[in-house]
Formats: C-alpha cells, structure tokens, sequence
C-alpha cells in the first residue's frame, strides 16, 4: 500500500551517505523529477547503484555533476565525461558491474536469495577474488546480492495501492530496483484508483511499492 | 470442548486481530483460510496465494467460479480491485524477500525453537511440500494456527520436534484452539487462554515448557 | 519464431525416456490438450517436472493415471491419489523440490546461471547433502538448475512469432517452463498475426518459443 | 584502402551474410548496426536491444522519435509488429539462456583462444562493461566486427590479448575489413579475404598465426 508524497519529502528520506538504486537507461526511464530533488536538496556522499550514469545534464547524470555521488555500482560510464573525469581524479570509486549481473544481483536480494553462480565474466577482472563453481566443464562464479536503503524508479502509472505500469522500454531496470530496497519511491506520471489498471497488465504488484510521487510534485 | 467448527472460528478470529492496516497476508489451505471471515473492521488486508494473485477476494457466488481464478487449494476465488496476477516465479520471490508481512499455517507439530513440521509423516502421509517450505523463511511473521492436541489428545506442541520439519527455528506465533503462544529467543511464552479452558490444562495439553513472563490473557 | 503444429505432431517430439516439463497448477493453466495427445500416444517412462500432479482425472494427473511417469520432481502430490498410491508402492521416484525453488531452479538453467544460493528447507531434509554458504548469520543451501528435453506450457493467446499472452492466475508456471527446455510446446486458444498484441501486454516472448498447437488442434 | 565508411559497409555486409531465417540478433554500438542495412532478402530476422525490446525496427522518421523506445547507445528506434518489451532482467535471461543466435561487437582486440578486449584502456579509456559481458558469455554465436588494425597500423588480432578482456574463449567469427577469420579449436582460420586486399597483405597485418586449411575465398 504506498503513501502519496511530494518530491521534497521523498528527498528527505535519503539519508547523506546512504546506499541508493536509482532506475533507467540512459535517462530512459529514470525518475528525472526525484532526481531533481534530490540535487536541490543537496544531499551527498551517496553510494549509487545504477545501470549506468546516463549524461552529464540528464537522469542519473545530475546526481554525478551535483557532486552527490562518492561511490558507486554501475555498469557503464561511457555517456558521461563528468563520471569519467571524477573517476579518473579518484573522487569518484566505481565496481563496473556486468550490466545483466547487476540486475541479478539486486533482484537476488529482493528475493531473498544468497547468491548465485554466473557464467559473466570468467576469466575478465569482474571474477577476481570470487568463489567459483565448475559444473559440466563449464565456470561459475558467484555473485552476491546488492541492496539499497532506497530505490527511486519511475513508472507511467501507478493505483493508489502501488501497482505500477510502464511505458514501452522504459521499463527497463524499474520492476527490479522495486525489490532492491526496503523503501521504493516511484516517480510516475498519474496516479489512478484501484481497480482502474487491469491486474493482467500490472507490471509492480504494490507489495513492492512504499511511496509514490506524481512528476512535479 | 468446542467442536470442530467453533474451533475453527476461535482460532480464525485470534489471529486476524493480529493483522495491521495495508498487512499483505498468505494463508495456507485448510484451517488458515477461517482468518479472512474475522478481518478487524476499519483495515485493508491484501491476501496472497502463492499461484499468483496480489488482492484475492471471496468465493464467487455459485455459477460465476472463473477456472482461472483459484486459490492454492484448488477453491474457486474472486480478484479484489486493485489486486494484480503474476508468475509462480515472482509471486516466490515476493514471498521469499520479506515482501509477505504474514503467513498462516497449519501445522502436525511445532517446536519450542520455531521448528514447524506440516508435510510429511514418514510411512503414512506425504502430501508434499508446495510452497510451505518458501513461505516460512520468507514471510515477516510465520503464525502456526492448529488444534492444540491430535484427535487422541496428544500434544502437537513439542520440546522438539519428531516429524521431518518444514523450516528450523520460523514460527514467531503459535495460536490454537486453548491458547496463544510467542515464540521466543528463551522459548515459548503463554501469552493468552481460551476462555473455555484454564492454564493449568493448557499447561497439561502442551509437549513442550510454557514460560509465563507476564499477566496471561484470555480470548474468545 | 514459431512453428503451428498439430497434438499429434506435438506428442510425437517427446520421446520415450525423455524429460518432460508440464505447466500448471492444480490443472489451471495446463496444457490438457497436449497432455491428451500425449496420453493417446502412449509414450512411457518420463521423467517429469511439474508443480503437482494435479488430479487423477484432470491435468498432469492424466499423465500419472497412464503410468507415462517413473520420476519426478514436484512439489506437491496432496490432491492425486494415484500418485501417492504409485509413490508408496515404488512404482515412482519422486523428488520434492519446494514450489518456489522448483521455478528458481528451472528459471537457473533458462538464465543460463549455474546455480543459486536459497534459504528455504534449510534444516529441512531438502537440505540433505547440499553445500552451504553462511552470510550475516544466514544460511543458505546450493540449489542447482533443472531443464528438461521438452516443455509443454498454456496461453491464452499467442501471435505467428511466439509472443504469448495468458489468463489471469493460468499464468502460473508457464513463463519459467517456457525457459526450461530447447524445445517448447505452447497450446494455446487464440493464434493471431503479428501486432495484434500490445508489445508492452506480450509476457513471453517469442524467443522462447518453438512450437504453437491450438487446442483441439 | 577503403575509407572508413566503406569499410562499414564492407563489415557489415558480409556479417549479415551469417544470418539465418528467425534468427534474433544483438548487435552491438557503433560499427555493428551496419549490419541492420543488409539482411539478405527472403529471411526475417528479430533484433533485440538489452534494454528491453525484441523486434526493434529502424530509427523513426525525424520528429518521430519516442523517448521510450531507444536502443542500447542512446538512438531513436521504432518497433515492428509483433514486438514484445520486457525488463533488463528478463533481456538477459534471454541473452545469457542461449535464447539469442548471434551477437556482433566490436573490439579492440581479440587473440586466437577466442578471448575479446573491448571495455577498457587502463590508464586511458574507461567506458565500462555495460552488457557486453552477459551478451559474448550468451549469445550462440559471438562474431567480432572491426577494423583489421589500429589507425597506426598495428594489428589488432593477436596471439594473446593485452587488454582486460569482455570474455574468454567466446569469439566465434571475426569479420573485418580484410578478412573473415573463424576461431576453431585449433586456432585462428582465414577463410575469406577482401576483395581490395590479399592473403599476404591479411597475415602481414595480423598479430596472431592463420591457419589456412582450405581455399580461401573472397568477400566484397
């Protein structure tokens, strides 16, 4: 069941230096408005798991120009040149991770799994120091699940109850980061009544779901 | 002595008192599905079954059954609005990620360290597992709802269990037709008698040592 | 893409011997159709992976009742008295896998991963002989994957490539068993063109798919 | 010498030639979406982009772009009928199931073991992994789309790579603008070169052993 709050009292529930998973690719499907609160409310030291840090001024990207990042758990940088530049001057700590073993690993947590053996990266730097499983002469290694202490994602529509629809492929990594964290803030672009989505067509069941913000709100 | 049906009733209606507003709750086939009749006034409660629906609702009326629409005992349900359908896949990993504030079940025997065994009695009876095994070290609060005794009297409620368990140390309450009981790091805690029966046969009718750290209350 | 075939031609790609993937759960979302051509054909000595056995007379319980099964792995067989009268008389193996790690397992091996670290059945003897890793305290046991040679699944509506749509709860099982084998066997209601189903309403892809029977057909 | 655009051309031509009716297909940024333009005709083939669609069409017309549908750099694309859109979990259990033919990509290097390098220049140039990792350990077949040497010359087909690499033993077909090379168990094989060019010009210009165990045709 979600409870309907502003953008600003979503910013408030990010604590500094706290773990958070921030939805999207690219900025497709990222929640651009509580990013932009989040910036105004200038919180810093965030860890941030992510897809990738999208562009300089759009999505995700906001929060690395901001300064607001001093750590994170993405799998690509290669659209930003600020991420690159603060990587490169050590202000900003990166673990690139495999980006399909990302949502893996987070969804494994949500899941309430301990781990799981993947094929990605043996023999790469992404298997350095990780346990491995050989089985029909085939490597695995294992990944460990990937949590949060919030996740922000974005939806096109939510009921009051939480349930979440998306538009197209901006779906992306938002029905996984809704398991990512014990407190779900989704930004959406309507909020209807229960009753009003099809329950064939949920994507989100509302379980996952905590807080729910309209863009611009 | 109650009969079947009033304790059916006392136990439903206990444990609904134990639910929260917005509360997402699985009940397993049998005994269990008596707590959606007794829901407190004045909260929402969103019932899962694990074959996949978030927001099942009551039977249908008679001739309106959707094939497609069943509960995991197989019974004919209804879809609240609001609610959503999803795979087995997702539906587990609501379960298993702490997402499921509660979970009733039935129970052969249960522990003084929250064991619980319900899907096996060795030479004789094995249903199997379904999903029971998923939904005990998944779901927030693990409730054990079961007559306090077999049909011959015997205690179903051990020092330790003797049947092969369903999951090791999950049960965070047991409610039964005589009595409620916590369960605790230090064992199990008397917190409530039924008001038909009295301590001291509670006491008699239970396997395992009843800690009584506190004024025990009654319920009917 | 796939291919539109008859039941007889469907029965005809599981051979004796083989493992076998049917979807359902207490016969809702089933493939009956499948399952009576199967039957007719009387093909013998399966092993098979499937939730329950369903009924004696209705669903996978039909598979049972013509002793077309000598193992499987299932979670529940409380509802089908042959089987438990077959599984006493040890005329069939049955392995019990939990419900929802049956789906993690199956889904393992289509995610192409080599196994997952669960916490269900731990102390339980679903534990028996599995390797185990502890993490904050927690315990976990190996699960490894589960496929099949064939996977026979149900929708409600599928276009000329594959994409399939299914009924309310009759979904079930059957996206995950539509990982499980290199060949699976949709029976459907409904086969329609490409584009007649919504993109963002498709829940299976065609990818996953090699052959369309309609029922009856 | 070919200019960089025919070049592309020429690459991208002569993958396309590897494609079978039905296949699905993940191509890669940059050089790799060449192939798109040159399906053979009288076969229909299913793009895929990892970020959640199977059946990505061309880009839109100018104006008509969706910001919702965008492939995996960040372009404009439409989707044809009977296109279906999922999460980024479910795109790579796709990928990494074997549910996908063929994936091209290009590299910075790849070596005779079949190894790839194309994610990250220590000291230099780190873009990351993004899902090239998942796609060359999944894919059926991994083919490898490049320029044959660096724009200094020096080969970028090697004995051994240098670089961090995307994955190990996963190229199963190089195709660049000189030549079409298969990775077998024994090593790297020549088996077409470009028409422009010719088999000593290709070893000259490869750091790696080709075995030539057949006649070697060309590609233009």
């Amino acid at each position: 069941m979600a409870k309907i709050i502003s953008g600003r009292e979503a910013a408030a529930l990010v604590a500094p230096g706290s773990r958070l998973m921030v939805s999207g690719f690219l900025a497709c499907g990222a929640p651009s408005w509580l990013i932009d609160c989040l910036v105004e409310a200038g919180i810093k030291d965030l860890h941030l798991i992510a897809i990738s840090t999208d562009y300089d001024d759009r999505g995700i990207g906001r929060l690395i120009t901001a300064r607001a990042v001093k750590s994170c758990q993405v799998s690509h940088i290669g659209t930003n040149k600020t991420t690159q530049a603060q990587y490169k001057n050590q202000e900003l700590e990166i673990e690139f991770v495999p980006q399909g073993i990302l949502m893996e690993r987070i969804r494994c947590h949500g899941a309430g799994l301990g781990g799981l053996f993947s094929p990605v990266g043996v023999g790469t730097p992404v298997a350095e120091g990780k346990e491995t499983l050989t089985e029909n002469g085939r490597t695995y290694i294992l990944e460990r699940p990937i949590s949060a202490d919030v996740a922000l994602i974005k939806a096109r529509k939510a009921d009051t109850l939480g349930n979440l629809v998306y538009s197209k492929m901006a779906r992306n990594s938002n029905p996984i980061m809704a398991m990512g964290a014990p407190i779900t803030i989704v930004e959406v672009d309507e909020i209807v009544e229960p009753g009003q989505i099809d329950p064939e067509e949920v994507v989100t069941p509302g379980a996952l779901v905590q807080y729910l913000v309209r863009k611009g709100a | 002595m109650l009969d079947r049906d009033a304790k059916r009733v006392l136990i439903g209606k206990r444990i609904a008192q134990e639910l929260k507003d917005g509360d997402y709750v699985n009940l397993g086939i049998g005994l269990p599905v008596e707590v959606a009749n007794h829901i407190p006034e004045g909260i929402r409660v969103f019932f899962q079954s694990e074959n996949g629906i978030l927001g099942a609702g009551p039977a249908p009326l008679p001739g309106q059954e959707d094939p497609d629409l069943i509960n995991a005992g197989g019974g004919a349900i209804t879809a609240i609005p609001g609610a959503s359908y999803f795979d087995s896949f997702i539906s587990f990993s609501l379960i298993r990620g702490g997402h499921i504030n509660m979970t009733v079940l039935g129970a052969l025997q249960v522990d003084a360290q929250g064991n619980i065994a319900n899907w096996s009695i060795p030479g004789k009876l094995v249903p199997g597992i379904g999903g029971a095994m998923d939904l005990v070290v998944g779901a927030r609060q693990v409730v054990a709802a079961m007559e306090h005794t077999d049909k011959d009297g015997n205690p179903k409620i051990l020092e330790a269990c003797t049947l092969p368990l369903t999951g090791a140390g999950v049960v965070t309450l047991i409610v039964t037709d005589m009595a409620v009981i916590r369960v605790t790091p230090a064992g199990l805690s008397l917190c409530e008698v039924a008001s038909w029966t009295n301590v001291d046969d509670v006491v008699a009718s239970t396997g395992a040592r009843l800690l009584i750290d506190g004024p025990v209350g009654t319920f009917s």
